[in-house]
């Protein structure tokens, strides 16, 4: 019986310690006209060998293209040591620290965690995680909308240029809670988002401003600019941001004169593979000011009664396991172990090395962008605009013929936009992380000229 | 020691940090940070030292027997997890056209259609993150259902009180308003009680069964009846899933929603306290409300083709979560996990899990121990209250549960459900041997002399761990929730 | 600096300790005229991320064959509990237990490895291991020559069934002490060997015989008369076994009436990938009147001081730390990582999985063996005979064809044996495991059936 | 507890016995074993929980500073595991033609590459499975090499008394008699018995340069001048390569022949005790007599192909000194790390090395603990002797060396080289930060303080580790070394 230990000795022993036949008798509390009969679409059980070669099989399935896919999940080297770390079975078999003297290792990274990003964002506290980017900016409306105490608005204003799936999960979780996103246009021409155009909200009541920097465009917004207007309008800024990125940009505790209030972002690129979308983490940082309206777990250092310093979970009164339907949201687990992942590898690479991440993603960005803009039918729009590790390019030929041929050659060349942002016409986004060599983006560019002339000449 | 405070400036894992060109960077000066980012600057191998030696103060699974109540901490199987690292899994982009997701897509297939014959319910989503994330999306059906029928009146969600916290939260977080309802001496929801909340106002109800009394609610039937006469439905929370797996299904018990903790029931790592996955299951009723995405399946000539289901196939449903699929990785894990035990083999988990239970529960009782419900079934878990203990030696339920880590077991669960003084609630789970069981039965029967004969040494454990008992109001009082680098 | 954690203040400040100028004025001791200039040939350094990018690309090359080899290493399936827990820090980085208390952990195990081996074998004592099963031979020889106190002799006798590897190996390292290896030939028509075969040799005094069981050949020997006839000469016997048949066939302790006096053999099946040939592990156990014959590090279970049970390296002054040029052998380094994995895995399969595994493997290679028997064009040789999970066949066609043919279509048929055994033809040695699916084996026969019938129309 | 004694009759880790046909088998029972081998029954919770807490009892490099000397316990870079652990090296049979080696092979070619230039050698074969069978090879070749030149004459190695165990031991398993050379106080060899002791018996002589006593043999080139001149060959045994990498190379020196250790100065894990890796480089005159396996490269039309060269191409070779090719995993992990060292890094080995050696023995030197070659630098290692210590409290090296692993450091070599009493041979190796390195010595002190004040406190030590001093007298004379199940 795979993973059950029991004999039949042992079993019969048990058994007539509780002082019944059989292990069956044991269920005679359960209405009999309730008990099912077999599993009948769940197959036979396999051995470990088996059950691999199955999945290699599948897994091989999905390998051999080469991806210039970003749009909230980037491809970036993971140091072996981050996994080799995170996999040991002392962090990966444990949970949530209830028992603190027992978890002295889960909590003092968590803290070591919470330092970090608030390292990164600038921001004075942190959480131990939220679920993903997308959810966790639903977690930081909610929390806005608690927090901002000059606003009785449910209403929350967003920048277009905001990842769109972030946007549409935010409206389907915060929507039953009767709050409101509203969403400023995006200009075609100019993927970045001037106060100019906020004009029109000027006046208005709402909790909170999303910023996303870098955009979903991969572009840089004049974040210190959006963020002194949101706030001369009564509005907390919510930043969401890459983790990459604040190694190099301003991190959101400084955008403009008094920096943003919350920060949030999904914690992937910081030592997560790609894996199909999760699990990543979402992270969370905010001013001191708004900790009690804070989310998840949160860890504290304190002293034990020797007076040594130890970890523990604190503020947990916010939390459901005690104020249940008071909480300040209903979330349980956080995403422990892609935080282990994480913390080992900001350990790894440290301030420097983080920019040299970021820096190395942004210069095969800027080099593939040079390339694409020389050949014929491809536009690179806002040439020269800053961004930071993707761009838009719009393909005179229908952008999804474009992405089909392009796989064909093993190439995922980028994320079609014409769903999401049908007003830029046959677009695209592509994403060039420090894992891509120059001959990489060389034979991108030569297949991409190849994929538009042959779809001229069809 | 803080992985900041083994730092010196300047100091870095240097293989690791690609090479930069000389700098291409367009960026205007006013978006750049001026001062490196302070995180720690250390060496490769004082990284790896650190965070090992930090592993070593934790107990898991692996290291120890850890029958915490309600969190069916039981084996995980390393296969499931080398399964779900495959490089064709790690690398595959969410976004990744279906060209290249046939692999993956199956999968999620194929645990759907699992989990549909489990539950006995119609439909599945894999999508949510989470359990709680899964209540949520469960109950946002709820209300979605009852919006779509114009059925505006329905604000109000019944819990019992022996609920876990995230119920009630979860009600909250949907914009519903919370009844509790009281839970009779025996472990069962008080029927009248019940019939005397229902009403227009119901949406529905939130049970957990087996519930968080470790006993079976046999009046399920009824209470579903009462419920559905009223207009409301039936959410089950799945964390308990583990004790009735191939014996009784939610769907046949009356339920119209529920969530399973992959996490739990399919053994995927806790992690430290996740990640997790939360997957809904629906009958007929709420199958267009489920949350996007979906796999799904069409035969083309004779092959199978795998494509995600969303927001244009399903034009009711609650939408996404989460920017991508969920916590795919821990789907793949409980995936695998599935095909290892196969039908055979999940049945055995309920069973050998109640079994393991009830030996436990009994071995306590012999030992004077006093059981919360000693006239019923132990499920998956059960629960001994320390109150005899508390009047007699004045040692409560937690001195019991820090001095049981001394012994080298960790604590069930304590002080929860909350209905329940001073209580343990003991989770065995089905992956421990009854060597284990006998030792920790043991190991309390030790702490029992001691809690009679020096209660002053039971009150000041634990003794042999990292840290003695730590100041939690101190933490809460005098916030220091992040280091700051010494100026 | 990879690796390296010192910052340039460590330096300064360290060289000033030291009271020199610089890190170039600690060498000042080497005689400048033999002082070296930078390293020519070494390229430079790469980051992770570029070393493995190349190393992936070079283990791809490699990658794609369906592999029917098997004359000493063998394809099994490895659970992967085995090598998650052999790679835990603890295990990987620690080194030779010389301090026991903090040790502990290593030495266990590898008593615990040494009770798995004497279980296995059904002898008395087992050391920690050797390199690998060839130079284990190699010790096994050198020690039975030390210990025979019956026999004056340099020379022991092998059948020629023995791994032709091994034996080249055996030689390659006693001849430098004077011993000789002297071989019974192979009977190209019964590759099993019987004692009148070995009449020719009664009555010469050699130190003991080499008897391996399955044969290379993958055959079943009749070690029982084998081995009473070897005693029976005054010749101790060293068993050549491999340690998964050992679950299912007759351990070397109980052969004949008295069992062989040495067993010796590679671990590699225990859980070790194929990986190119290493590291592998050489076991070897013996009855206990050699143990002080036996070369390696050898753990014993002692107390410690509070008479607390406790695990230590013992009979040490076998050994060269200790005996220098007295020593039973030079050798140093055990093969603990590996060990450690064999550890788990039998503690994982125990006698019944492992029993399991070898009869799959048994009974893989009896189908495959009817499937190759059906085709024209190939001889089974002595297909009736009872083989392990092994065989030897001989096709019409030259066999070397046969292989490249059989390769070009993914197929790794068999070790091709013209090099070691002419008088075999055009034979070459077929190997399946558990490993191996119906559709595998059918794969096999259908493609050999198609390579043959190419080759005959050439 | 053993893991056998967890263990109970039929159970067992299911999922990883594959299925059986019904039995196929042809054996006849005469050849079948009659009962089941004696190997623990246990599930593979209880396998993984055993394993893991065994390995917790271990001190390794990754959980502490393990300053081993003449171990070169430094940083193994998991990225090289990671990169040997890649599928396509894993699965690689040995016996695999060259179209399916390519990738495999290439790594060898260059990394004999590599070493050719490190050592400044001619020749180089990847073969040997460790040092001691690198020296093996060695000394082989060395005999090889007078044999073919008909000098029988030759049958004594010399070794200097200092010399690792090895030295000795590989010289008579070649066949030679041994005779030892003396070695001054300043820690080099004595020359004038060197000339003394060569002669026309002299196959050759066996030298660690830096020698196990923490120094350069400064006189080098005048003893490869004497053993020449007597028709002598040198072998350089590379344990202590690490020091001098980049900065001296042995065939510069006027060495024939040489092995290193990969394990030691190519940061490769050292598992426990192995498996390590001995590769040996010759100079033009012993290039016939490598070992095999070696691969050879061709350029064929301006590709690259690379081959096996055995006997066929060496007719001269010594030969195979294992089944296959020795242990090619290390040999990759070995190369792994080259290529991220490059050039440049592996110069700087040999410097930090040295600094770190050099710096430590000034620590100790100034908290009052004596060096054994005060005068001298340091090179990657150096020795203190207790012998004051001894005199003065009778506390002796192995008190100290016991007493450190409470403080959480492994214990320096003890008593090792035989030539200085009471010593501690001390190896921070490259990779350790001056923090560890100034911890350590703060250990040291306080250690010397409770020598002078508790001695008995230091001479019972350890006290923080599983187990207390053990008996190391009973464990040889009351043989246990392998579990019986009781009947």
């Amino acid at each position: 019986m795979p993973f059950i230990p029991h004999t039949e000795d042992d079993v019969r022993r048990m058994l007539d310690t509780i002082g019944v036949q059989s292990i069956d008798e044991l269920f005679d509390e359960i209405p009999s006209t309730l008990r099912c009969e077999a599993l009948k679409h769940v197959p036979s059980g396999l051995t470990e060998m088996e059950m691999l070669r199955k999945l290699s099989e599948r897994a091989e399935m999905d390998e051999g293209a080469l991806c210039f896919l970003g749009a909230g999940a980037y491809e970036h080297h993971i140091p072996s040591v981050v996994w080799d770390i995170a996999s040991r079975g002392e962090f990966m078999t444990a949970y949530t620290p209830y028992q603190a003297e027992a978890s002295q290792g889960t909590l003092q990274l968590i803290y070591e965690f919470q330092s970090m990003m608030t390292a990164l964002t600038g921001l004075d506290v942190s959480n131990a995680s939220l679920y993903d980017g997308a959810s966790g900016l639903a977690e930081a409306v909610l929390m806005a909308v608690r927090a901002n105490r000059k606003s009785k608005s449910r209403k929350v204003l967003s920048l277009g240029s905001v990842n769109p799936r972030y946007r549409q999960a935010v409206e389907n979780i915060v929507t039953n809670q009767d709050i409101e996103l509203e969403v400023v246009d995006v200009d075609p021409n100019n993927l970045q988002t001037p106060t100019s155009v906020l004009a029109a909200y000027e006046g208005q009541d709402y909790a909170a401003l999303l910023v996303q920097q870098p955009s979903y465009f991969g572009q840089l917004e004049d974040v210190n600019a959006l963020t002194d207007w949101a706030h001369a309008q009564g509005m907390l800024v919510i930043a969401v941001v890459n983790p990459t990125s604040l190694a190099l940009l301003t991190p959101p505790g400084e955008w403009g004169s008094t920096g943003a209030d919350i920060a949030v972002g999904d914690g992937q690129p910081l030592g997560l593979p790609l894996a199909s979308g999760g699990p990543y983490f979402g992270f969370i940082c905010c001013k001191k000011a708004f900790v009690r309206q804070m989310p998840g777990r949160i860890i504290g250092r304190t002293v034990d009664m020797e007076g040594q310093p130890g970890f523990t979970l604190t503020l947990q009164a916010r939390e459901q396991h005690i104020r249940r339907s008071k909480a300040t949201s209903n979330i349980c687990t956080n995403q422990g172990l892609a935080v282990t992942a994480a913390t080992v590898y900001m350990s790894l690479l440290g301030g420097e090395g983080l920019r040299q991440v970021a820096l190395a993603s942004h210069e095969n960005t800027q080099s593939l962008r040079a390339l694409l803009s020389a050949i014929e039918g491809v536009e690179v729009i806002q040439n020269t605009g800053p961004v930071f590790h993707e761009f838009v390019v719009r393909t005179k030929a229908p952008v999804h013929l474009v992405i089909e041929h392009m796989e064909s050659g093993g190439i995922m060349p980028g994320v079609d936009l014409q769903a999401d942002y049908p007003q830029l016409g046959e677009a695209m986004l592509v994403c060039v992380t420090e894992t891509k060599t120059e001959n990489d983006l060389k034979l991108y560019a030569h297949k991409l000229q190849a994929v538009l002339s042959e779809l001229e000449n069809v | 020691m803080l992985i900041f405070e083994r730092g010196k400036s300047g100091r870095r894992a240097t293989a690791q940090a690609p090479k930069n060109r000389p700098d291409a960077s367009t960026i205007p000066d006013s978006l750049l940070r001026k001062a490196a980012a302070p995180l720690p600057e250390v060496s490769e191998l004082q990284v790896v030292r650190h965070f090992t030696n930090l592993s070593r103060k934790n107990f898991s699974i692996d290291t120890q027997f850890y029958p915490l109540g309600s969190c069916t901490m039981k084996y995980n199987p390393r296969g499931a997890h080398k399964a779900a690292s495959l490089p064709g899994f790690l690398r595959r982009h969410p976004l990744a056209s279906d060209r290249f997701s046939q692999g993956f897509l199956s999968c999620v297939y194929d645990l759907q259609e699992i989990l549909k014959d489990v539950t006995g319910m119609a439909g599945v989503s894999l999508a949510p993150m989470a359990g709680a994330q899964g209540e949520f999306a469960g109950v946002a059906m709820i209300k979605a259902y009852h919006q779509k029928r114009g059925d505006d009146a329905r604000q109000e969600i019944l819990v019992p009180s022996a609920a876990h916290g995230t119920n009630p939260a979860t009600a909250v977080m949907c914009g519903y308003k919370v009844r509790e309802l009281p839970v009779k001496d025996d472990g069962d929801v008080d029927i009248d009680a019940l019939r005397e909340s229902v009403g227009p106002q119901t949406a529905g109800i939130m049970l957990t069964n087996p519930s968080t009394c470790g006993v079976f609610e046999r009046q399920i039937k009824e209470i579903a009846q009462i419920v559905h006469d009223a207009g409301g439905l039936l959410y089950y929370d799945g964390a308990n899933l583990n004790a009735i797996l191939g014996k009784v299904r939610p769907g046949d018990m009356g339920f119209d929603v529920m969530h399973m903790n992959l996490h739990k029931t399919f053994a995927t790592p806790h992690g430290g306290g996740g990640p997790g996955s939360g997957p809904v299951a629906v009958n007929e009723r709420l199958l267009p409300f489920l949350p996007t995405p979906i796999a799904g399946r069409e035969d083309v000539g004779g092959e199978a083709s795998y494509c995600w289901l969303d927001k244009e196939a399903l034009p009711d449903t609650i939408g996404a979560l989460s920017a991508f699929m969920g916590n795919a990785g821990i789907v793949l894990r409980a995936y695998a996990y599935a095909v290892l035990l196969g039908a055979e083999g999940l049945v055995r988990v309920g069973e050998f899990a109640t079994l393991n239970a009830n030996y436990m529960a009994k071995l306590m009782e012999q030992a004077g121990f006093k059981l919360a419900y000693p006239g019923r079934r132990a499920t998956h878990e059960f629960i001994v209250t320390m109150s005899p203990q508390v009047k007699s030696f004045d040692v409560n339920a937690m001195d019991f549960a820090k001095r049981l880590l001394d012994y080298g077991y960790h604590a069930p669960t304590t002080y929860f459900p909350l209905l329940v003084p001073e209580c343990l609630l003991i989770e065995p789970t089905e992956t421990e041997s009854p060597d284990e069981i006998e030792g920790f039965v043991l190991a309390m029967t030790k702490i029992l002399e001691e809690a009679q004969n020096t209660p002053e040494l039971v009150k000041a454990a634990p003794y042999n761990l990292p840290v003695r008992r730590l100041d939690d109001v101190r933490a809460a009082r005098e916030l220091d929730l992040a280091y700051r680098r010494e100026a």
